[in-house]
């Protein structure tokens, strides 16, 4: 519905019933005249208020949204606003990412007899979003392509795994392989500069093998279609990761899963690797040495250095040789964690809010929706019935357009907050190349802030931030409506 | 290992409070740490600015504080409690922007972006010396000494600004006098008022106050009582006899500044420490703990392994 | 009727400013810059450069869009009467795709099969093919993932395009071949740079055989029908075939030969909440959604029962309805995989297992 | 679907500064809308009428009433609703009257709004389904927590009532705070003489079932099926055999003890029955006082206990039972009142709490009813009560009144001239709080016929002088001039919080709790013994300040809410809660870690784990909604479609 022009703005409340709808009456009652721009969606808890219900709104039209509940410890339905507080508090957080002013959301506790509390946030709010003034529509910004700076430095030196123990982890393979489904890992792929994962049900399989610095995918993507079924894979640090988190969320049990850990080197980033290739070209040869790739492809000799053409998670990497394991062929490598802004939030951290409506709106021009991302995605683990394309719930329309391709990604970065552990599948997936990781980037480094350094996947008996709530959160503060 | 730090005096260090200069002074060299006036520095405000005008107060301060950060000091230290609470009260004022704004009108460059920490020369110290430190450093044990520690108003509050432990009940000298060997008793009236703002114009008030002060100091069988604010020691000291009428009693309560009390325990000479400007004298204390000293094996410097 | 010009190198914008000019829209290759950067089609606009180069996604596009309105309809209600307006026109404009190259061209071939040569006649489709122009441009070699020639195509092959053209030193060669193509070469005014081809020709022709010759040879795949209908039932083949996939709809959303969609209506909201649209947009038959009936019951649960599906229907079914195969031989199936799984394998593996049994 | 719409007028309410007939003709336009009128006072019988006539007449499925606040009138039109033959859930409300017309008196602003809060709630009430109520039995069995005077009272009107009781005390005997009291004021009856009779009442009561030394450990269920852990802790005495007869705590060597009833103003042995009247009257052993059990040397008690009663290798018990509703009457406890440094709280042995002070009154207490102080023994001559310590304190964080300070003061500022004639007492207060029935007039007494000295303010700083006493350093606030007096003992009213543990206890209960402790009543003015879960009530302090009338009133009020609740064979959910499509669900178990009333089970449905929404537990919160990802879980009446159309028809461009 069209808002009143020149007069009003669209501001959308999500208010539980209990408290701030209460409050909101009360203000009623009093008389307490407020502007008239907020329009209440009356909600049983704000605890109800998924996060993307705000994304929805603000990304299709909504100069402000307002999310009001009882106060912490005043739920009626005792720990609602609780969840509540720390999913608002991650969007506010990540909305920025977006190129959406944080400042055009709020969330809030006004009680019921809070009258006067809710007139001045109301009127405070109204303010403030008249002072922003009518939110930029997505679908007006013009596109803007940057890309990322990928020159960085390594925490550890990173290698091509030339002397790793293969023969061994083959060995060990083949003497768990007759107590397991299959094991799962890497081999090659249709030239020598592509592994594919490898399901090795028979020792013949298990020859096949490969260990290096192809091995991008993550294998742990398949654990959960084992379920039940014991199953070996072999893992990376970051894979192993995925595999926590799964524990995490008893997705997997433990007792189904053998875990190999290889030591990993560092994997190579096939995006960079292929615009030096060329899109359609041939691999004529690849040869390895301890720090560099060599690959002649239509005749032409490539040099790659592992420091320079790694993934960019390989840079900040501290755990290259998986803590949990079962079997293991390495020791752990002694580097600190260092906390650095990864290269595609660190693209988007540099661009103003504008810029950054701009630069999504370019990228998401070009997304088929061919889900490859939210499918290699480990954590997805819903996609049979994902919402992008269901009716009940009817999240998203059908139409291409990059508003909603966005929102889908946003809500695929939600549905990841506290979960996602980095591992860049989604982003890597992506035919089109569309730096999607950065969404989820910046959720992770909210979690981080805000949940004292949680980090997805490192301790597989710690609860999902989200999924849990302190009475009093250290980082959460709420904000005064002066 | 000599250590430097930036140091502003405040205008009392120059004035009718040399000897808790002097002793400050002694004290630090005796630790070794040099402490460095910042350059040109002016009043704080304390009086009569900030109870008039809080941001002219303010921009006195801030003046000081830009003159510190000039001199490349990360940490500030000021022996008077006033001057450190009226350099703090600046410092957290200007997290106002507005106020800022304000206060940079009447400042010839704008204040920087952040400032030293100001803190007290006690908490300089202990910052540098725990107890154990301080401990291995004392050659006069103050063991005889029963003594009684006293604040004043202004150290520790108001709690949010100055940060000085509980500010009720701070502590922090307890623990260095105790390291000096001394026996410190729980004092009760550690932070309550002395009266020394009425001393002009209510001296009566001024009289009871401190009366009941040195009173329960006297009555707790304390040697002396130890102080940290200038004003305090003036009120407590020079106007003893006023308290003592008001009281009906008879004090002789020697009156020193902590860093009095810590010089004669690091082997300072008491000349050096402005001991003979107390008005009660202080010469029995003195006694006592050279008694003590002789009376026991003291080390000779260099004899420690 | 045929026509053969010749392009200099910098005669390119000026040829498609004539072509904007024609009232056409031109869908051309646009590289987007990006860490790893695409090749999409985009409609062209004077001052907007362009590539010649292989795209990432095909220009299926131009025939069939992601999500075309099939209907929109507004609801108008007063207090006696309410009407509901039906607007069914489909989407449609004249189009020149320039630059496909043979693969893609053939791609239009495969679909104009069903959406045009059955029985029922999809309008929308055909709205939009009647007015599309194909400028190819021919490959000068093959890569590591393209096999066009195995399926009778080639980096010449004239299947779906209406105009060839073809790289030669200096410039292009353009090559009408079909009336269509001719006719609008024949209308292109002086301004288009267009000079007489036939001089060159012969250059152009050495080109193509030399991008013929540079093919690694093709295995022999005339089997692939019946082999892959015979191993229909033998679940543990596709199984094996599908270990990896990971179920997203990467390889037929990039493919230029597939064209299932799916059918949305969304009413609620829309057009201030008094009406709605009915969209068709791409579907996949690699998504679990694809098969799943309203009763919930689904007969494709399993990716093997999936992959078998797409692998049969490019080369079996529609062979077995249309007497070619769906498949072009791009290759973009197997480079944009996530997991590259790799379609030639599992027709070769198919062929040899049956050949086994 | 066929919808109506009602936009009320409410007279001038909402008709004075909101077009309600334009806002009437806009929602005929919107879809599915066939009727759309504009009845002056809808609530009102003729409203209500045209409601039912417009329901038959247009064959409404659904309809929407605009007018004042659903949380005032959504009850009326839903039974408006039925009587026409919907399903009552077939109405959505918009509120134009508290958030529109009353809040503005812009015509034009107003008016488009109302009519935009109108399509939300078409767009809304266009994803309703008919909802149904779900029927299921009651165990009418009742569970109380607390065996303090509140609690005691619930227990014994419940069991009068014919309902089976089982009284949980985390202490050795029932009897609460008010056992530990000398005397109540304002008739100054003694505590023990008058609480005595109802301990016994419950001990004897064959409805009741008493655990005392006991905790509630788990509770899982929900109304009308609860099922509840109760630890049992080892009192290393067999109850069953032990009689009472005190002849082990005579023989205990183990004297130094400290004495938990008194307050640990005394010492008493590691075996004993807490005091006299102890209901059960039975003895407990102090684990880490009892020589045997320390150092495994004495066994003095095992050897004199006449019915070899004594065992020291007893270990908690976890017995269950099940119930139907629980009512919480846990009570308070002291706040940490060593946070009062300035009052030498914890340091000084002449500083001490009421309820200590209380003991020291008692005749059953460490110095048997003499009036000494804690450090030396000696009678005190002036004895300072300082009030609100703890209590309308903002800076640490206790804004709360206390409620029975003053009146409690009072009384033993008035015992204490009792007990000690030759006595001055002084009571440092902010304002005396005495609303009861004949409170004020016994504070009046304490003042004009006991000489007690009020001073209106309060005490800076408390130090013991030097010689033995203290001073008390203050303001009279009436005066406005600073107060020295030297006391003897200082009686601090400390204020209180919900007792140790009311957090955890709460979560079991599934409850809100405030920052002090205590638990949330449903509504402050109108439900205040309820809960926000169903079945679960509060008695007594452990909701906030009362006094003992207010506790014990309220004990019955809960007996009242719990024999109402069971005077129905059957109860009926709220069917506006949580279900779960179980096609979608992939069992990730996020809902059931989330839900806060553990409505979600992991069940097994043809060897698939799904999620599982308990319909009865359910609260219809929608956390669940919200947490699942793929929209498997969905709040039947707030389904994420249902929001979505009230966004999409809002936020669309």
């Amino acid at each position: 519905m069209p808002v009143l022009e020149g007069k009003e703005l669209r501001i959308v409340g999500f208010l539980c019933n209990w408290c701030s709808y209460g409050g909101a009456d009360a203000a009623g009652v009093g008389r307490a005249v407020q502007p008239t721009d907020l329009r209440i969606i009356r909600v049983p808890c704000s605890g109800r208020v998924d996060p993307i219900f705000i994304v929805k709104a603000l990304l299709n039209g909504a100069d402000g949204v307002l999310v009001s509940g009882c106060h912490p410890r005043d739920c009626h339905y005792s720990a609602g606003n609780f969840y509540a507080r720390r999913r608002l508090e991650v969007l506010k957080q990540f909305l920025p990412v977006l190129g959406i002013d944080e400042a055009r959301f709020e969330y809030t506790w006004v009680g019921a007899s809070e009258a006067q509390l809710w007139q001045h946030v109301v009127t405070t709010f109204t303010n403030r979003v008249h002072a922003l003034g009518k939110a930029p529509r997505f679908d007006a910004v013009e596109p803007l392509l940057k890309i990322a700076d990928m020159a960085l430095t390594a925490l550890r030196p990173l290698g091509t795994g030339k002397n790793a123990a293969l023969p061994k982890l083959k060995e060990a393979i083949k003497a768990k392989l007759p107590e397991l489904e299959c094991v799962i890992g890497w081999q090659q792929g249709y030239d020598e500069a592509r592994t594919v994962p490898l399901f090795a049900r028979t020792p013949q399989d298990v020859d096949k093998f490969v260990w290096g610095p192809f091995n991008v995918n993550n294998p742990a993507v398949y654990l959960p279609t084992f379920r039940g079924k014991k199953v070996g894979i072999v893992v990376k640090g970051c894979d192993a990761r995925s595999v926590v988190e799964l524990l995490q969320e008893n997705l997997i049990s433990r007792e189904d899963v053998i875990l190999f850990a290889m030591p990993c080197e560092g994997t190579l980033d096939m995006a960079r690797i292929g615009e030096k290739l060329g899109r359609y070209t041939t691999v004529d040869a690849v040869v390895c040495d301890e720090a560099s790739i060599t690959i002649t492809a239509d005749g032409k000799e490539h040099r790659f250095c592992m420091a320079d053409f790694a993934q960019g998670k390989c840079y900040g990497c501290a755990t290259p040789l998986a803590a949990l394991s079962d079997v293991s062929f390495g020791a752990p490598v002694d580097v600190k964690p260092v906390s650095a802004t990864p290269p595609e939030l660190a693209l988007l951290d540099s661009l103003s809010l504008p810029e950054r409506m701009s630069f999504w709106r370019g990228q998401m021009g070009k997304c088929l929706r061919c889900y490859a991302c939210r499918n290699a995605c480990p954590m997805c683990v819903c996609r049979d019935y994902c919402v992008s394309d269901s009716r009940d719930p009817h999240w998203m329309s059908q139409l291409a357009d990059e508003r909603e391709k966005l929102f889908f990604q946003t809500v695929h970065a939600f549905h990841l907050a506290g979960r996602c552990t980095g591992c860049g599948e989604c982003q890597r997936a992506c035919p089109v190349g569309i730096p999607i990781l950065a969404l989820r980037q910046q959720i992770g480094r909210v979690i981080e802030q805000l949940f004292e350094s949680y980090k997805a996947g490192t301790d597989p008996a710690a609860a999902p931030p989200l999924l849990t709530y302190m009475p009093q959160e250290k980082n959460i503060h709420e904000r005064g409506w002066k | 290992m000599k250590t430097t730090v930036a140091y502003y005096p405040g205008c009392s260090a120059h004035g009718f409070s040399v000897d808790y200069e002097k002793s400050t002074q002694a004290v630090c060299g005796a630790l070794g740490i040099r402490l460095n006036d910042i350059p040109d520095w002016n009043c704080c405000g304390s009086t009569p600015a900030h109870a008039v005008d809080t941001e002219l107060s303010a921009a006195l301060c801030v003046r000081n504080l830009d003159n510190a950060v000039k001199a490349d000091a990360n940490e500030l230290l000021t022996p008077c409690p006033s001057c450190l609470s009226n350099l703090r009260h600046a410092a957290k004022r200007m997290e106002d922007p507005r106020f800022r704004a304000r206060v940079d009108e009447l400042l010839d460059n704008p204040a920087p972006a952040v400032f030293p920490e100001v803190i007290s020369v006690m908490q300089g110290i202990a910052r540098r010396f725990d107890a154990n430190a301080l401990a291995e450093r004392v050659k006069k044990p103050l063991k005889p000494l029963r003594l009684a520690t006293y604040y004043g108003c202004l150290m520790s509050r108001p709690a949010e600004i100055m940060d000085f432990g509980d500010p009720e009940n701070p502590t922090l000298m307890e623990s260095m006098l105790t390291a000096c060997g001394a026996e410190v008793v729980d004092f009760p009236l550690k932070t309550v008022c002395c009266g020394a703002s009425f001393g002009i114009p209510e001296r009566a008030v001024t009289a009871r106050l401190s009366g009941r002060i040195l009173a329960l100091a006297a009555d707790m069988r304390a040697d002396a009582l130890v102080v940290a604010c200038p004003l305090c020691q003036m009120n407590l000291d020079l106007r003893q006899k006023q308290a003592e009428h008001a009281a009906d009693a008879i004090f002789a309560m020697p009156v020193l500044y902590f860093t009095q009390a810590m010089g004669l325990a690091l082997g300072v000479p008491p000349g050096r420490l402005g001991i003979e400007k107390l008005r009660v004298n202080a010469n029995g204390l003195i006694d006592k703990i050279e008694a003590a000293a002789s009376g026991s094996t003291a080390p000779v410097e260099g004899s420690r392994p | 009727m045929n026509a053969i010009r010749f392009l200099p190198s910098d005669g390119l914008p000026a040829l498609l400013s004539c072509l904007v000019k024609t009232g056409r829209r031109i869908l051309a290759p646009v590289e987007k810059p990006a860490v790893k950067s695409s090749v999409v089609f985009e409609p062209w606009s004077e001052g907007k450069p362009l590539t010649l180069q292989k795209a990432t996604v095909p220009a299926k596009e131009a025939v069939l869009p992601q999500c075309e309105t099939l209907l929109s309809y507004r609801q108008t209600k007063n207090a006696d009467t309410a009407a509901l307006n039906l607007d069914d026109t489909p989407n449609a404009q004249p189009t020149v795709v320039f630059g496909a190259r043979p693969c893609d061209a053939c791609g239009y071939a495969v679909l104009d099969r069903p959406f045009l040569q059955g029985p029922f006649v999809d309008p929308y489709y055909r709205a939009r093919r009647e007015q599309l122009v194909v400028f190819t441009t021919t490959c000068g070699s093959g890569c590591a993932t393209c096999f066009c020639h195995w399926l009778g195509g080639g980096p010449s092959s004239p299947e779906g395009s209406d105009v060839l053209m073809t790289e030669i030193e200096g410039g292009l060669v353009l090559q009408s071949v079909t009336d269509k193509g001719a006719e609008l070469l024949n209308s292109m005014p002086p301004a288009a740079k267009l000079a007489d081809g036939a001089p060159v020709f012969r250059q152009a022709e050495e080109a193509r055989k030399k991008a013929w010759a540079s093919l690694l040879p093709a295995p022999d795949i005339k089997s692939a029908r019946q082999a892959i209908a015979g191993i229909f039932s033998d679940a543990n083949f596709w199984q094996e075939q599908t270990d990896r996939c990971l179920s997203c709809g990467a390889c037929t959303y990039f493919c230029p030969t597939c064209y299932c969609f799916n059918i949305t209506d969304e009413g609620d909201g829309y057009e201030g909440g008094q009406g709605g649209r009915r969209l068709r947009s791409w579907d996949n038959c690699m998504s679990s959604q694809f098969t799943r009936e309203a009763s919930g019951h689904n007969p494709r649960t399993d990716k093997a029962l999936r992959m078998r599906n797409r692998v049969s229907h490019k080369y079996s079914f529609y062979p077995e309805n249309w007497g070619a195969a769906s498949c072009s031989g791009c290759g973009r199936c197997v480079c944009n995989c996530p997991v590259y799984l790799d379609i030639r394998a599992i027709v070769l593996a198919a062929i040899k297992h049956a050949g086994d049994k | 679907m066929r919808i109506g719409v009602f936009i009320c007028h409410c007279g001038s309410n909402i008709g004075g500064t909101v077009d309600c007939a334009k806002v009437a003709e806009k929602a005929a336009l919107f879809p599915d809308v066939v009727y759309a009128t504009d009845p002056m006072y809808t609530c009102a019988e003729p409203g209500q009428a045209t409601i039912e006539s417009a329901i038959a007449e247009y064959r409404l499925d659904g309809i929407v009433v605009a007018s004042c606040s659903p949380r005032m009138h959504e009850p009326t039109f839903r039974r408006t609703v039925e009587r026409a033959g919907l399903n009552r859930y077939m109405l959505e409300m918009a509120n134009i009257r508290e958030h529109v017309s009353w809040i503005g008196k812009d015509v034009e602003s107003n008016t488009n709004k109302a009519a935009e809060l109108v399509a939300i709630a078409v767009a809304k009430l266009r994803g309703n389904t008919p909802l149904h109520s779900k029927s299921f039995e009651v165990n009418k069995r009742v569970l109380v927590i607390g065996g303090g005077v509140a609690g005691i009272q619930a227990a014994l009107d419940c069991a009068d009532g014919d309902i089976p009781v089982v009284l949980v005390e985390r202490e050795a005997t029932i009897g609460g705070k008010m056992a530990k009291l000398d005397k109540t004021f304002p008739t100054v009856d003694c505590s023990a003489c008058i609480v005595g009779p109802k301990m016994v009442d419950v001990a004897q009561h064959p409805l009741i079932a008493l655990y005392a030394l006991s905790e509630v450990e788990e509770i899982s269920g929900y109304v009308g099926n609860f099922t509840v852990k109760i630890r049992k802790r080892a009192p290393y005495v067999d109850w069953d055999k032990c009689t009472g007869c005190g002849a082990c705590s005579v023989k205990c060597p183990s004297k130094k003890t400290p004495d938990a009833f008194n307050e640990f103003t005394g010492v008493t042995t590691a075996i004993k029955v807490a005091f006299p009247q102890a209901i059960p009257k039975k003895a407990v052993i102090t684990a880490a006082h009892c020589r045997q059990m320390s150092r495994g040397k004495c066994g003095v008690c095992a050897k004199v206990c006449p019915t070899g009663a004594v065992n020291y290798d007893m270990e908690d018990v976890i017995v269950t039972e099940e119930v139907g509703s629980i009512v919480a009457a846990t009570g308070y406890d002291l706040m940490d009142w060593t946070v009062y440094k300035e009052y030498g709280a914890g340091r000084y042995p002449d500083v001490i709490t009421s309820l200590q002070y209380e003991r020291l009154l008692s005749g059953s207490g460490p110095t048997c009813g003499h009036i000494r102080r804690p450090s030396d023994g000696r009678e005190p001559r002036i004895i300072v009560f300082i009030q609100c310590v703890g209590s309308r304190d903002r800076s640490i964080g206790r804004p709360q009144c206390s409620g029975f300070c003053c009146m409690y003061t009072a009384k033993q500022a008035v015992l204490t001239k009792d007990h000690l004639p030759e006595s001055q007492s002084y009571v440092f207060y902010m304002d005396i709080r005495a609303p009861g029935k004949m409170y004020d007039e016994f504070t009046r007494r304490a003042v004009e016929e006991y000489g007690v000295e009020y001073v209106r303010g309060r005490v800076s700083c408390v130090y013991p002088d030097g010689k033995g006493a203290y001073s008390v350093m203050g303001v009279d606030t009436l005066l406005g001039r600073p107060v020295e007096i030297t006391a003897d003992l200082i009686v601090l009213a400390v204020g209180i919080e919900g007792s140790r543990g009311a957090g955890e206890l709460a979560e079991k209960l599934r409850i809100s709790y405030d920052n002090c402790g205590f638990f949330m009543e449903s509504h402050v003015k109108l439900k205040p013994v309820e809960t926000n879960t169903i079945g679960v009530f509060l008695a007594g302090v452990c909701q906030g300040a009362r006094d003992i009338p207010a506790s014990v009133a309220q004990g019955s009020a809960t007996a009242a809410k719990v024999l109402g609740l069971f005077a129905r064979d059957r109860l009926e959910n709220d069917p506006q809660i949580a279900c779960v499509d179980m096609r979608r669900c992939v069992a990730c178990g996020k809902c059931v870690r989330c839900c806060p009333f553990g409505a979600i089970e992991e069940v097994s449905v043809r060897d698939e784990q799904k999620a599982h929404v308990i319909e009865t537990v359910c609260q219809g919160c929608g956390l669940c909604a919200a947490t699942c990802p793929q929209g498997a879980v969905q709040l039947a009446h707030s389904t994420d479609n249902q929001i979505l159309a009230e966004v999409n028809t809002l936020c669309r461009y």
